[in-house]
């Protein structure tokens, strides 16, 4: 590899923003015809390599070289211009347009002068096609669920003939018939001599898919590295700088069970739910959760478990069944009214249901303890700030000050604030709808982790994850799910990987 | 809190700049503007006059900041400022000796109580059926207007009830009465909004509804409520207009003001988008507002170029606000960058 | 033209509904048909806009009335509309406001008063107050402020230019400033309490109407002078306000300018209908009043 | 343009409207005399023209996210530069219209290049822009010039009659060519379903590589356009300039292209809509005018009830829509933060 040109290089890269610095002194390479990895904690600096790259930032020091010769593309479309494609973190699309508009905006196929909107839907739906995705491109984006939509942008730079493509965490909402599905695409456009580039934080991905590896920590160059060479232990401790045992919970899980399972045993329940259900979104269903419960949910894509979460949170209203709050009955008709009877919810989408980018990083931690005191009994700015710092020393957010933004933070530091959001509340159940999607094995670990700690302090959890190894790892029970019905509650012997899959086949 | 200030105090640094560059051509160009001498025992001058005048829009401004905080507009304020000054007339009546038909406190309480009712049904509109803010307003707006005449039978209602001249024309302590309302209204809206966290779940609400309602908060009431006080404050803004002329003029009352009140809000600081809003600011946008009309006034600009002054002034004061163009003057060119 | 005594359906496009003046106008005339059952009026509000005018008449054309009453909002451009009206064979009355001069073939007469004339009428009476108070030697400077109306409506320019004319005979007269208030009430103040500030002598006030007159006469008290003695207050229109104000000594004076158009169109159209034949132009009967006369004419006034 | 028009959720607003419209035709046809003659029909267009050509740059305006309150002013000095241009300065006809056309241009620009470069919301710089561009009405003349040439005569005289007798002006035929050609950008273009993604959500826009800014702008110049060529319609309607023409007209644009189905937050909407909206607003004052006994003030109190019933009657339409599915987040709350 070292005797050819890469097709990108990135020398010395710099970018600061107030108070980060996001990159200091990043090397990269990228070479034609490899699947590259970048790996490294949330906030690590990836998506900000990646938007410097493409041109939606504009670094502060160091060179960038396209195929040896200086490029300095300033918008996005100029890299585009210059052959690079990409689909960022965010999922970035336009719902209020079509399908197959999505894919092809900017690029239309015409005829006569005139947008030719029947090759554009032909030619969305056969790209749809190698992505083994058939849905109706002419109907607007924002009918589709996030997986679909994810799969739209990928669909939109594989139409191409680009030089290089990136792909900022592309698989966190996919399932894995879908990974699948876009690792064999990608494959293909690597023999075919495309670079890719490939950002994810699932491990098994990353050696199945790349050919090197390039690790950032603290937005400082780790090292790049041939996958095949580096051992998943190896690559874990680097992006860490952590030893694994520290996490000796998570990591023994058979040990954990017993103890949780004899836990949940003598305690009381604190939620359960009776033949709950609204019509269209989620069949009927009863659930109980114990003190120190915790509640796996299971299931593919769509099975209904966001519906779940979403009803007994009181975000839909359920229109049969009633649910109960340490045993009494609670009328759950808002957000409000289920945080005052003790839950509190993560939502998976924490870009538009969760954060609040404008607002400080403290008010965004302290806004639903506040809610929930209501708006008179007013925390005053030493609470506040008190609050906030042990919120963010406790789960390792990583920012200068409690003052900054929001959204200044990475995706994963947003999901931790989430948490900590709900945890200021001190609920006796908490609902966390993938609060590891998206969040780097460091910070998963710790979430789960945390999850454990507060159960065993007698908290509820309801724990959705499209990772069956997470459920499985920190569930004492499992409920399956299928086509928005529950099917079945796991417990003991029958939780494992194979029993949820053969649950989940069962009754096809 | 004192983040919060200094917070806001940074983002109210470039409209004062811009009211000190207005006062400034002032102190050059127009002769006495700064004159203040004391007559009938109270202080005279250009200075009172922009305080006094800028009242009935500062208390607008006020509103507007919360309503434009939480992203919703109202454009009825100026209609509604037109019905309560109509049904404060229409109660006081026009009785030349100045004998009041209902007792002046009286007619003042149900004239805001119909504003605050105008201001719950726009509340309701937003809040509850869900329509975009400016059109839910404007149905007021139109209508307003058309029920501000009906209130007044088409006729300007001339008063002469003495005691109510007090709140448009009065002064106490030697400067005039409204600026006391306005700094009251502020200094409450404030302790509400600042020591409470009324304000922060407004600022909530305006960056992200559904993620509000996620935590908690209940979003449609903050809408309602903000509304509803948008009409409390207009219906306020509508008892010093009528005091001022002593008179309802159902048609031009209030012609306009939600305009120059918007303004105000905007160069206050306080963003069209929602989110963080700074009530100072908004008071002065509004000088900002009246300063300009009173030094095209008084400097004797023909009204034929007035309205061409006065985009220029929005323009610059606007240009000063922005991020970009200061960066640029400063000469940091090419400094181009997207925040995503 | 049909035959007497049928039942004719009148079309009446007003400017809009912008001031009490012409909501008086309005009411006049809604009523003096209102009253004889062989009319029926159908009315129409412009809201100030040309275009909801034109709208309007080619609805009465599709309408099919009998006769179009007609007040422009401005002088020109109704030329086209007009003549669908003529080629339809309905007559057109102008009230209050004339078409500009090529258009006058289309349209029968027109009734209302003259806003030049106006502003002369109060020129002309300045001078002969001055006169009789003795305070206009014609040398010594007069210092006039002038509050304008809407700027480019027609009474705001027809007044103007008329006090104007009037001043051709008065050299030593001069306006110090001239502003517009947009004929309210609020502007008139905020307006005359700039220009008490700007300059130390002002001795005659001229609003465009009266609402602009009476928010100046709260700013001149302010000031701490005395309306109608220190500063010579100028109105037009003769609204009650007004008319309250003369009695109280504050406003010296208001040129009439009466909106009461009902009866005397209500005449012309029967006149119309009867097949007589309409005088080109039938002029309003206006006065004007001062302390003299004020104070007999108020119990009568009607808006 | 899409071959046909199906039932689903993209046009169903249209849909309401154009209901809705015949519902209120069919009304006023029934209650008057006289109403439903082919004329009468016309006349609907014919009054409107300016207004429909204003409507289709306000619908570019708000699909984008924007707004734009510059467009009555804009449309008056476009009215009196016309006509000074022909009356005072007596240039020739074929010189007037490209100079009016391009000063709206100009005006345009100016604007969309402050609020995309300086980042600052067009609320504040088109307002600034509806002072400007009345402020230079009045530094033409505060007088109405009326305009005698002969040229413009003739545009507002000419009948185009069609079969039967009845008649549209050529100012119709104008205004229908600026609504096929709005309909053809924002349906075929590239340039115009880039609109349609920033009203979606800038940010995305600008992420997938489409030329943001410069469509921003263009549509700001493309709005100054259609006022200003609304302003040329507005004197073969009028036959002459007058500095307070248009008050306010730009609500009664952004009220028709609201009632059109245009949502005010960007993104969804049509041309055909505004349409649409244009012949319900001229349906409501015709059937105001027949009516012809409402007080002045009263009409006013309709009018703000019909757009009520309006705005109510589609925020049902969408809300039985929205039902079938979950509810999810609505786009809207992810507009982009600037
Ligand atoms: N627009 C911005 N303004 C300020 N700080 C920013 C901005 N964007 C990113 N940062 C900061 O830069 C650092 C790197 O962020 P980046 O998004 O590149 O991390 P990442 O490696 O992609 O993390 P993740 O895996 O969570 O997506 C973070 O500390 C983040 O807070
Ligand atoms: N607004 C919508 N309109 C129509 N269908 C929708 C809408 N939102 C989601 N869906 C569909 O509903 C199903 C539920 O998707 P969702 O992602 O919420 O399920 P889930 O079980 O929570 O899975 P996950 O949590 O892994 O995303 C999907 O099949 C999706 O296509
Ligand atoms: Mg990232
Ligand atoms: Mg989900």
């Amino acid at each position: 590899m070292s005797g050819m040109t890469p097709i990108v290089e990135m020398k010395k890269i710099n970018k600061f923003f107030p108070g980060v610095k996001a990159l200091s002194g990043v090397d990269f390479r990228l070479f034609e015809g490899e699947v590259h990895a970048l790996m490294g904690q949330n906030g690590a600096g990836k998506s900000t390599l990646v938007k410097v790259m493409t041109g939606v930032y504009k670094q502060d020091a160091g060179e960038m070289l396209l195929e040896g010769r200086p490029m300095r593309p300033d918008t996005p479309l100029a890299a585009q211009k210059l052959g690079i494609n990409t689909v960022y973190q965010e999922v970035n699309l336009c719902l209020n347009l079509s399908v197959a508009e999505n894919i092809f905006i900017g690029k239309e196929p015409k005829k006569l002068g005139r947008i030719d909107w029947k090759l554009m839907n032909q030619r969305a739906a056969e790209v749809l096609k190698r992505l083994n995705i058939s849905v109706d491109v002419t109907r607007i984006l924002s009918s589709y669920s996030v997986a679909v939509q994810q799969m739209v942008a990928i669909a939109r730079v594989l139409d191409t003939s680009a030089k290089v493509l990136i792909l900022d965490e592309p698989t966190s909402s996919l399932d894995e018939t879908e990974v699948a599905q876009l690792f064999k695409v990608i494959r293909k456009l690597r023999d075919e001599g495309m670079a890719i580039l490939f950002i994810t934080h699932f491990l098994d991905q990353t050696y199945q898919i790349s050919d090197r590896i390039t690790i950032l920590k603290n937005g400082e160059f780790i090292g790049e590295y041939e996958t095949g060479k580096l051992p998943k232990l190896e690559l874990i401790a680097k992006m860490l700088g952590k030893e694994l045992s520290e996490f000796a919970y998570t990591t023994n899980p058979d040990e954990r069970k017993k103890a949780a399972a004899e836990a949940a045993s003598d305690s009381g329940t604190v939620l359960s739910a009776k033949a709950l259900g609204l019509q269209g979104s989620i069949a009927p269903f009863d659930l109980s959760l114990m003190e120190g419960d915790v509640l796996g949910l299971a299931g593919l894509l769509g099975s209904g478990r966001t519906e779940m979460a979403r009803l007994l949170f009181g975000i839909d209203y359920a229109d049969q069944g009633e649910i109960f709050v340490k045993g009494k009955r609670v009328a759950i008709s808002s957000p409000k009214s289920a945080m005052m009877a003790g839950l509190g919810f993560c939502s998976e989408d924490r870009k538009n249901e969760g954060i609040f980018a404008e607002l400080s990083i403290r008010e965004n931690i302290i806004l639903a303890l506040q809610a929930k005191k209501g708006v008179f009994r007013y925390l005053a700015a030493k609470k506040q700030l008190e609050i906030a710092d042990e919120m963010i020393r406790a789960l390792g957010i990583k920012t200068p000050n409690s003052r900054n933004e929001a959204r200044q933070l990475s995706g994963g530091n947003q999901q931790k604030v989430l948490l900590a959001r709900w945890l200021t509340t001190e609920p006796i159940i908490l609902i966390l709808d993938e609060p590891t999607r998206g969040i780097d094995v460091g910070a998963k670990l710790e979430i789960m982790e945390l999850i454990l700690n507060l159960s065993r302090k007698g908290l509820g959890v309801i724990f959705i994850s499209s990772e069956f190894e997470e459920v499985l790892r920190c569930s004492t029970r499992i409920a399956v799910l299928r086509d928005k019905v529950k099917i079945a509650e796991l417990a003991g012997e029958n939780m494992t990987e194979s029993g949820i899959m053969r649950t989940i086949a069962g009754g096809k | 809190m004192a983040i919060l200030k200094s917070l806001s105090r940074a983002k109210i640094f470039w409209p004062i700049v811009a009211l000190a560059v207005l006062m400034c051509f002032n102190l050059f160009f127009t002769p006495n503007f700064f004159r203040v001498e004391i007559k009938e025992g109270h202080l005279y001058g250009n200075v009172i006059d922009i305080i006094k005048n800028a009242s009935p829009i500062m208390l607008l401004a006020v509103g507007l900041t919360l309503v434009i905080a939480t992203k919703g507009i109202d454009i009825s304020v100026g209609s509604i400022v037109a019905i309560s000054a109509g049904v404060v007339a229409m109660l006081i009546g026009g009785d030349l000796q100045g004998v009041p038909k209902y007792p002046i406190p009286y007619a003042m309480g149900a004239a805001v109580l119909v504003s605050v009712l105008a201001g719950m049904w726009n509340g309701m509109l937003v809040s509850r059926i869900g329509m975009q803010p400016i059109i839910a307003t404007l149905i007021l707006s139109v209508a307003g207007r058309g029920i501000a005449m009906v209130t007044t039978n088409a006729m300007i209602v001339w008063l002469y009830a003495k005691p109510f001249a007090l709140l448009g024309q009065g002064y106490f302590l030697g400067l005039p009465f409204s600026i006391y309302i306005v700094a009251a209204l502020v200094l409450l809206t404030a302790l509400v909004t600042r020591r409470t966290a009324l304000g922060l779940f407004i600022e909530a609400v305006g960056i992200n509804p559904t993620a509000a309602r996620f935590a908690g908060i209940n979003a449609k009431n903050i809408l309602f409520g903000v509304y509803a006080f948008s009409g409390l404050c207009a219906g306020i803004s509508g008892l010093v207009v009528c005091s001022t002329v002593m008179s309802a003029d159902g048609n031009n009352a209030g012609l306009g003001y939600e305009l120059s009140a918007i303004l105000a809000v905007v160069l206050g600081g306080t963003s069209l988008n929602g989110g963080k809003f700074y009530l100072l600011g908004s008071l002065v946008g509004a000088l900002i507002v009246q300063t300009l009309t009173t030094t095209i006034y008084a400097f004797g600009v023909p009204p034929e170029i007035a309205k061409v002054v006065i985009a220029m002034v929005v323009l610059v004061v606007s240009l000063l606000q922005s991020f970009k163009f200061r960066a640029m003057v400063a000469g940091f060119f090419g400094k181009r960058e997207f925040s995503v | 033209a049909k035959p007497a005594g049928k039942n004719w359906v009148v079309g009446f496009s007003q400017i809009g509904s912008e001031s009490e003046w012409r909501t008086a106008d309005t009411i006049s005339v809604q009523n003096a048909f209102n009253e004889d059952p062989s009319f029926t009026l159908i009315y129409s509000d412009a809201q100030q806009k040309q275009e909801n005018q034109i709208k309007a008449v080619r609805s009465f054309i599709a309408r099919k009335v009998n006769v179009i009453l007609f007040t422009a909002l401005v002088e020109t451009g109704y030329g086209p509309v007009l003549q669908e009206a003529k080629q339809a064979g309905i007559p057109v009355v102008m009230i209050d406001r004339d078409v500009q001069e090529a258009d006058r073939g289309l349209r029968l007469t027109i009734m209302g008063s003259d806003f030049v004339k106006e502003g002369e009428k109060a020129a002309a009476w300045l001078g002969d107050y001055l006169k009789k108070i003795g305070k206009d030697d014609g040398k010594k400077a007069i210092n006039i402020v002038e509050l304008q109306g809407t700027t480019g409506s027609a009474p705001a320019i027809d007044r103007k230019t008329g006090f104007a004319n009037g001043m051709k005979d008065h050299p030593n007269w001069k306006i110090t400033r001239s502003q517009t208030g947009n004929f309210t009430t609020a502007e008139g103040k905020a307006v005359m309490e700039a220009f008490l500030k700007a300059d130390k002598k002002i001795d005659v006030l001229y609003a465009h109407n009266d609402g602009m007159a009476l928010g100046a006469i709260q700013a001149i008290k302010e000031a701490g002078l005395k309306p109608g003695k220190d500063i010579i207050v100028i109105g037009v229109d003769g609204v009650k306000g007004a008319f309250q104000a003369i009695v109280a000594g504050e406003q010296n004076v208001t040129v009439e300018c009466s909106p009461l158009l009902g009866p005397q169109a209500v005449q012309a159209i029967r006149d119309l209908r009867d097949g007589k034949k309409l005088p080109g132009r039938i002029w309003t009967i206006e006065s004007i009043f001062d302390a003299s006369n004020a104070a007999a004419a108020l119990p009568t006034r009607q808006y | 343009m899409k071959p046909k028009i199906s039932l689903n959720s993209r046009n169903l607003p249209t849909l309401v409207t154009l209901g809705l419209f015949v519902l209120m035709f069919g009304v006023g046809s029934i209650s008057f005399s006289g109403f439903l003659a082919p004329q009468n029909f016309l006349n609907l267009f014919i009054d409107n023209s300016y207004l429909l050509i204003l409507g289709v740059g306000m619908t570019f305006v708000i699909i984008s996210g924007g707004i734009d309150l510059s467009v009555g002013s804009m449309l008056a000095f476009s009215t009196m530069l016309s006509s000074s241009l022909l009356e005072k300065s007596h240039w020739n006809p074929m010189l007037v219209i490209p100079v009016v056309l391009l000063s709206g241009v100009a005006l345009g620009l100016l604007m969309g290049y402050i609020i995309q470069i300086f980042e600052l919301p067009p609320f504040i710089i088109t307002l600034a822009g509806l002072y400007l561009a009345r402020g230079l009405c009045y530094v033409i003349s505060i007088d109405t010039i009326g305009i005698t040439n002969q040229f413009w005569q003739d545009a507002a005289h000419a009948q185009v009659v069609l079969i039967g007798g009845a008649f549209i002006s050529p100012s119709v035929v104008i205004a229908l060519v600026v609504v096929m050609a709005g309909m053809f950008v924002s349906r075929s273009t590239k340039f115009g379903r880039t609109v349609y993604a920033i009203g979606g959500n800038e940010q995305s826009a600008i992420l997938m590589g489409l030329p943001v800014a410069r469509t921003k702008i263009l549509i700001y110049v493309f709005s100054g356009f259609c006022s200003a060529l609304a302003g040329i319609v507005f004197t073969f309607y009028t036959l002459s300039g007058y500095a307070l023409n248009g008050a306010n007209m730009e609500m009664d644009a952004i009220a028709t292209v609201v009632i059109g189905g245009t949502l005010l937050t960007g993104g969804v909407g049509s041309v055909l809509g505004t349409v649409f909206g244009v012949m319900v607003y001229g349906t409501i004052q015709v059937l105001i005018v027949f009516q012809g006994t409402l007080n002045s003030w009263w009409t006013r109190i309709a009018i703000g009830f019909l757009v009520f019933l309006f705005c109510l009657m589609q925020r049902l339409f969408e809300s039985r829509k929205g039902a079938r599915g979950r509810k999810r987040v609505p786009p809207a709350s992810a507009a982009a933060a600037s």
